[in-house]
């Protein structure tokens, strides 16, 4: 199932999916052990003439076990989910690239600093839909929205985040691979909820300079 | 389906007794016994509970607009009126101190004229308390402060009104009782004023929280 | 001893003679009204079912005529084309209506009313009037959530979560009054509820025969009284937070909205504060009937009573902590969304423990497999499957690509569509004693076996989907590039869910054949133990001709006490005198 | 029995984790909105949790306040009206 999983191309994408396979493997043993209990009991108990059934009210031993095992599977699983949720959502690393991110009904406004690295100044450049960023490098992306919730969604580098209106949420990432990746919208956000995507281009050092120059504003 | 053919009727038992099963050991034979709580009290508890998370959700929000302001109550905003409303909760207070021994007189079965008096003295100092209220909302509103007056209007006017319709339920249901104790062809139960008066209690009791929380 | 039975008989009959108003419509007879219940949550299951077929048209082949939907109005439809606005419009309303009007109804106003006085051997509810009044409530609810169908602008289209601002605004989505009708309507829906959950609390506490101690109430009592709490105590939050959206709405209040310096990240958290508790509100009653036929069907106690109810307490407790894991991805604090991981974790222990306890009442049973009993087996092994996936988005990390993708659209299929397994058990198991007739076993197996196939063709492959990335809520998935590969999934889960929802037919035929049928039902088909099976089929106003006495807990099956392989809860066995120290 | 206990160790534990989480964190990067709505929302979501938690111990206790009274009396009026010997005890 999760050779369907789209390409990761991030750099803590690959801790995600291995959590996902972490859990995956231990849910699916446990899915068939369940099942397979489950029919092996169907079969041997079914009803039969001239056999009754055990009469017991539990046994207190395989309770505790039970209840044990789950416990620590479950316990350990969140330990060990901890440090790469902190990773992503708390301890940004600092930015190489800045873009700022604006969702609206249904669009996504990207805004780059321009030559001067700042915002809100003259040589802000913007366009809608295409986010360019380099490759190898952490890209700080400033979330916003101007009406409703949206979700930046890229798939590719297991990224998902609300963009609220109110709020200035920072996400970061840092893609290994040149490419271009899509970027939809993942919360429901009105009638053109389906089809509001963008696309991420991932460049190379040369094709982001080339890129730059092509379309910022000289200084 | 069972085998109807292969049963016997039932019969006498076939092995010795086992453990009972089934928690504690109850009473054999079991018996009867009358509920130690009343289906009606038992009742106007649960509905004061849902009334509680009600207005937890309510206050849940008012938190959070009043602890994430910068300045509460924001800037160009009128003051609300502290002192004439901290007569108005002891107002309140004192109906609820007259509701509790008006309770007492029924459950002593005092005569009827007590329980009357007392509750009449509830009923008015509710009906005080409502219309201070309602005086002061007219003067918030001719200052300027309404239900769409950002969160501050909106949090406040949603939080004591719905209080404020609470105490008139409280006042109606009141008046009710009212009428019926002053009416000497009915037998008055010692519920009857009691499950008045629990509900009354919440009311009142409710008031000084929010008095705290949105006043102070 | 006598005379009460006569005055009861008397009073009874006094009963019979009522008009048809008093007696079908306005009846206070809690097994009338659990049988309007019924027939409410059964309609509407009809028209969310519909909903959802043709959502699924739409995801397989969007923009395409839907056959015989030509009749639908412009804007509604074009000749069948479904609008991205009515499309959104549908999975709202196929969600709330199968969770607030299908779910709820059925599980907790019909079983809850038909079985709780039946069960704990009362002769009705504490409050007959009130729970009149609380399925006329909730009928009056569903009407206003159905007539925003034909207000101008549709229905809500905000998704069942309404998730503020969008849903705070009529501008957002275009729609006025069909959101308005929305929030009035889960207004009195709520109103509803509070009034059936006082009476059953009360009526649990209170009205239990003579020997019914709290751990000798069958699982689906325990259940439902745990259920009846949560309600109880989650439903006002979700009324205020509806108040204040209204408000937002209509009075222009800005409570949602950020330019009034509202905050939408509020709503979630007073929506979910309710959600969490309301996702147990429906999967409690179905673990417990399920408990119920899986032990008298295997003729077998069930395993680990205590655990059992220990388990659903553990998670009625816990469920008021856990509800930051539905928003992780929602620019909460993140150290809050650890917190809430850690809490979700924690709670899906008690699940499994039931999980391993129904294996363990299996365990050396005499196991019939009758329509109930393998609707109750289906109901466990996709709560299995349910349960499983439920790990990888309590996993925070994991849940960052999962959230609001068909991962989770297949998860919550899984535990709440899956309840509709524990729903038709309930009502293969009970349907002869509500109308006194039984239902057709072969029928009941032809629609088990068409039903458990269909249904993990149609929801298991979503897995896939999410894990692919699909969104959920999206009108036309091939808009997408990294989609495309997946539209042959879409496909066969569209033809799958077709298949499906024509294999209810076998369950609307047989229901409705059996209703028509005379009467032929037996008081005790299953040979089980719980008290409601002592009563006539079905049981008269009153429910008992005397008082049952309660001796044991209600799963004494194979006991060696007696030579049957079961032992009524109120059958006094002469060496139980033994025990009576 | 051992339910409890489990049970009892859990509640601890997302109790524990609750309150952790309660203190704001100063390096967080996101909710741009201020330390201040943070707190402002930790102090929201601490009490609603408490409330079903503080109404439910309520009822409860008071349950038990009012079935220990109401056995006392009960035990009362039996001394008084027969012979201690003759029931249950």
């Amino acid at each position: 199932m999760l050779s369907w999983l789209p390409e990761d191309v991030s750099t803590f994408g690959g801790e995600i999916d291995r959590l996902f396979y972490a859990i995956y493997y231990i849910t699916g043993v446990a899915l068939v052990v369940v099942t397979a209990l489950m029919i092996i009991f169907l079969i041997a108990y079914r009803r039969r003439e001239g056999r009754r059934a055990t009469y017991t009210h539990g046994n207190t031993a395989l309770e505790i076990t039970w209840t044990v095992i789950p416990a620590i599977v479950f316990i350990g699983l969140s330990f060990a989910s901890v440090s790469t949720w902190g990773k992503i959502k708390a301890h940004a690393p600092p930015p190489e690239a800045v873009v700022q991110v604006t969702a609206k009904q249904f669009n996504w406004e990207v805004v780059y600093p321009g030559p001067d690295g700042k915002f809100g100044t003259e040589d802000d450049f913007q366009v809608d839909n295409d986010i360019h960023v380099p490759v190898k490098k952490v890209v700080h992306v400033q979330l916003k929205s101007k009406d409703v919730i949206h979700s930046f969604f890229l798939p590719n580098l297991r990224l998902k985040q609300d963009a609220v209106p109110g709020k200035d949420i920072l996400v970061w990432f840092e893609a290994v691979k040149p490419g271009k990746y899509e970027l939809p919208c993942a919360e429901l956000c009105g009638f053109g909820h389906s089809g509001m995507k963008g696309w991420l281009y991932v460049d190379s050092p040369e094709d982001y300079a080339k890129w730059q120059q092509a379309t910022w504003p000289a200084k | 389906m069972p085998r109807e053919a292969t049963l016997r009727k039932y019969s006498e038992p076939v092995g010795t007794a086992v453990p009972a099963f089934g928690g504690g050991d109850p009473p054999f034979p079991p018996k009867a016994r009358a509920p130690v709580v009343s289906n009606a009290r038992l009742a106007i508890l649960m509905f004061i509970a849902a009334e509680l998370m009600f207005f937890a959700g309510l206050i849940g929000a008012f938190i959070v607009f009043k602890l994430a302001a910068p300045l509460w109550p924001p800037a160009f905003q009128p003051r609300l009126p502290v002192e004439v409303t901290g007569v108005n909760t002891a107002i309140l207070l004192a109906s609820g101190v007259a509701m509790h021994l008006a309770m007492r007189a029924s459950k002593r079965r005092e005569p009827r004229a007590a329980l009357v008096r007392w509750l009449t003295i509830a009923a008015l100092l509710g009906i005080v308390f409502l219309l201070v209220q309602g005086y002061e909302w007219v003067r918030l509103i001719g200052y300027g402060l309404t239900l769409s007056s950002g969160v501050y209007g909106g949090t406040f006017y949603t939080l004591i009104g719905c209080h404020g319709a609470h105490v008139l339920g409280a006042v109606t249901w009141l008046g009710l009782v009212l009428a019926r104790a002053r009416s000497h062809r009915h037998e008055l139960s010692a519920e009857t004023v009691d499950l008045c008066g629990i509900y009354w209690t919440f009311v009142v009791a409710l008031w000084p929280a929010l008095y705290a929380l949105v006043y102070l | 001893m006598t005379e009460s039975a006569t005055a009861h008989a008397a009073h009874a009959e006094a009963h019979h003679e009522l008009g048809f108003v008093r007696k079908y419509l306005f009846s206070t007879d809690h097994k009338m009204i659990g049988r309007q219940f019924l027939f409410l949550g059964l309609f509407m299951l009809i028209i969310g079912g519909l909903l959802a077929m043709m959502m699924r048209w739409e995801l397989a082949w969007p923009e395409t005529n839907i056959p015989l939907m030509g009749w639908v109005p412009e804007p509604y439809m074009y000749g069948g084309i479904l609008p991205p606005q009515t499309y959104n419009a549908f999975f709202t309303m196929h969600a709330t209506i199968m969770i607030f009007f299908v779910v709820m109804p059925i599980m907790v106003g019909g079983f809850g009313n038909f079985l709780i006085p039946l069960m704990i051997g009362a002769g009705d509810m504490a409050f007959p009037k009130l729970n009149m009044l609380s399925f006329w409530v909730g009928l009056v609810s569903g009407i206003v959530m159905l007539s925003s169908f034909f207000v101008p602008g549709g229905p809500a289209a905000g998704g069942w979560t309404s998730y503020a601002p969008l849903s705070a605004q009529a501008s957002f989505t275009g729609v006025e009054w069909g959101q308005h009708l929305w929030i009035i309507s889960l207004i009195i829906l709520g109103i509803s509820s509070l009034m059936g959950s006082i009476n059953y609390i009360t009526t649990v506490v209170n009205m239990r025969a003579p020997g019914m101690t709290y751990f000798r109430m069958p699982l689906t009592i325990w259940s439902l009284f745990i259920t009846a709490i949560l309600l109880l105590l989650a439903l006002p939050v979700l009324t205020a937070a509806l108040a204040m959206l209204l408000f937002d709405r209509m009075f222009g209040t800005s409570f949602f909205l950020p330019a009034g310096g509202g905050e939408p990240l509020l709503w979630q958290h007073l929506f979910w504060f309710f959600g969490h508790p309301e996702v147990y509100v429906l999967v409690l009653p179905a673990m417990g009937v399920t408990s119920d036929i899986l032990s008298t069907l295997s003729r077998k106690p069930i395993f680990g009573y205590h655990a059992m109810a220990f388990s659903m307490i553990a998670i009625a407790f816990l469920s008021w902590v856990v509800w930051g894991h539905h928003m992780f991805v929602s620019g909460m604090n993140p150290l809050l969304g650890t917190a809430f991981m850690m809490s979700t974790m924690v709670i899906a222990i008690p699940s499994a423990i039931k999980t391993f306890n129904w294996l363990g009442t299996l365990w050396g049973g005499s196991i019939r497999f009758t329509a109930p009993m393998l609707f109750a087996l289906g109901f466990v092994s996709n709560f299995v499957i349910g349960g499983l996936s439920g790990i990888f988005m309590a996993a925070t990390p994991v849940d960052i690509f999962i959230h609001d993708t068909y991962y989770i659209v297949a998860h919550f299929h899984y535990v709440v569509a899956g309840i509709i397994f524990a729903l038709f058990a309930a009502v293969y198991y009970w349907f002869p004693k509500m109308f006194g007739k039984k239902m057709s076993e072969p029928l009941g197996k032809i629609h088990f076996i068409l039903t458990y196939i269909f249904f993990n063709l149609t929801f298991f492959p979503m897995h896939i989907l999410g894990v692919g990335g699909h969104m959920r809520r999206i009108y036309n998935p091939t808009q997408y590039e990294f989609l495309q590969p997946l539209q042959g999934i879409n496909h066969f889960i569209t033809i799958s869910a077709f298949i499906l929802g024509v294999s209810q037919l076998f369950f609307l035929y047989n229901f409705i054949a059996s209703l028509a049928k005379k009467r032929d039902a037996e008081r005790n088909p299953w040979h089980a133990n719980s008290l409601e099976w002592s009563a006539e089929s079905p049981p008269p106003h009153g429910n008992y001709e005397t008082t049952p006495v309660v001796y044991r807990g209600a799963y004494e099956y194979s006991s060696p006490e007696v030579a049957e392989d079961w032992l009524p809860q109120n059958r006094q066995v002469s060496g139980g005198v033994a025990r009576a120290h | 029995m051992k339910t409890r206990i489990v049970f009892q160790a859990a509640f601890a534990a997302a109790v524990w984790a609750v309150s952790g989480a309660a203190q704001a964190c100063p390096v967080c990067i996101n909710g741009a909105g201020g330390e201040k709505l943070l707190d402002a929302f930790n102090w929201s979501v601490l009490f609603l949790m408490a409330m079903p938690y503080t109404i439910v111990f309520a009822v409860i206790g008071f349950f038990v306040y009012a079935y220990r009274r109401a056995e006392k009396k009960q035990r009362a009026e039996e001394s008084a009206v027969m012979s201690p010997a003759h029931d249950l005890s």
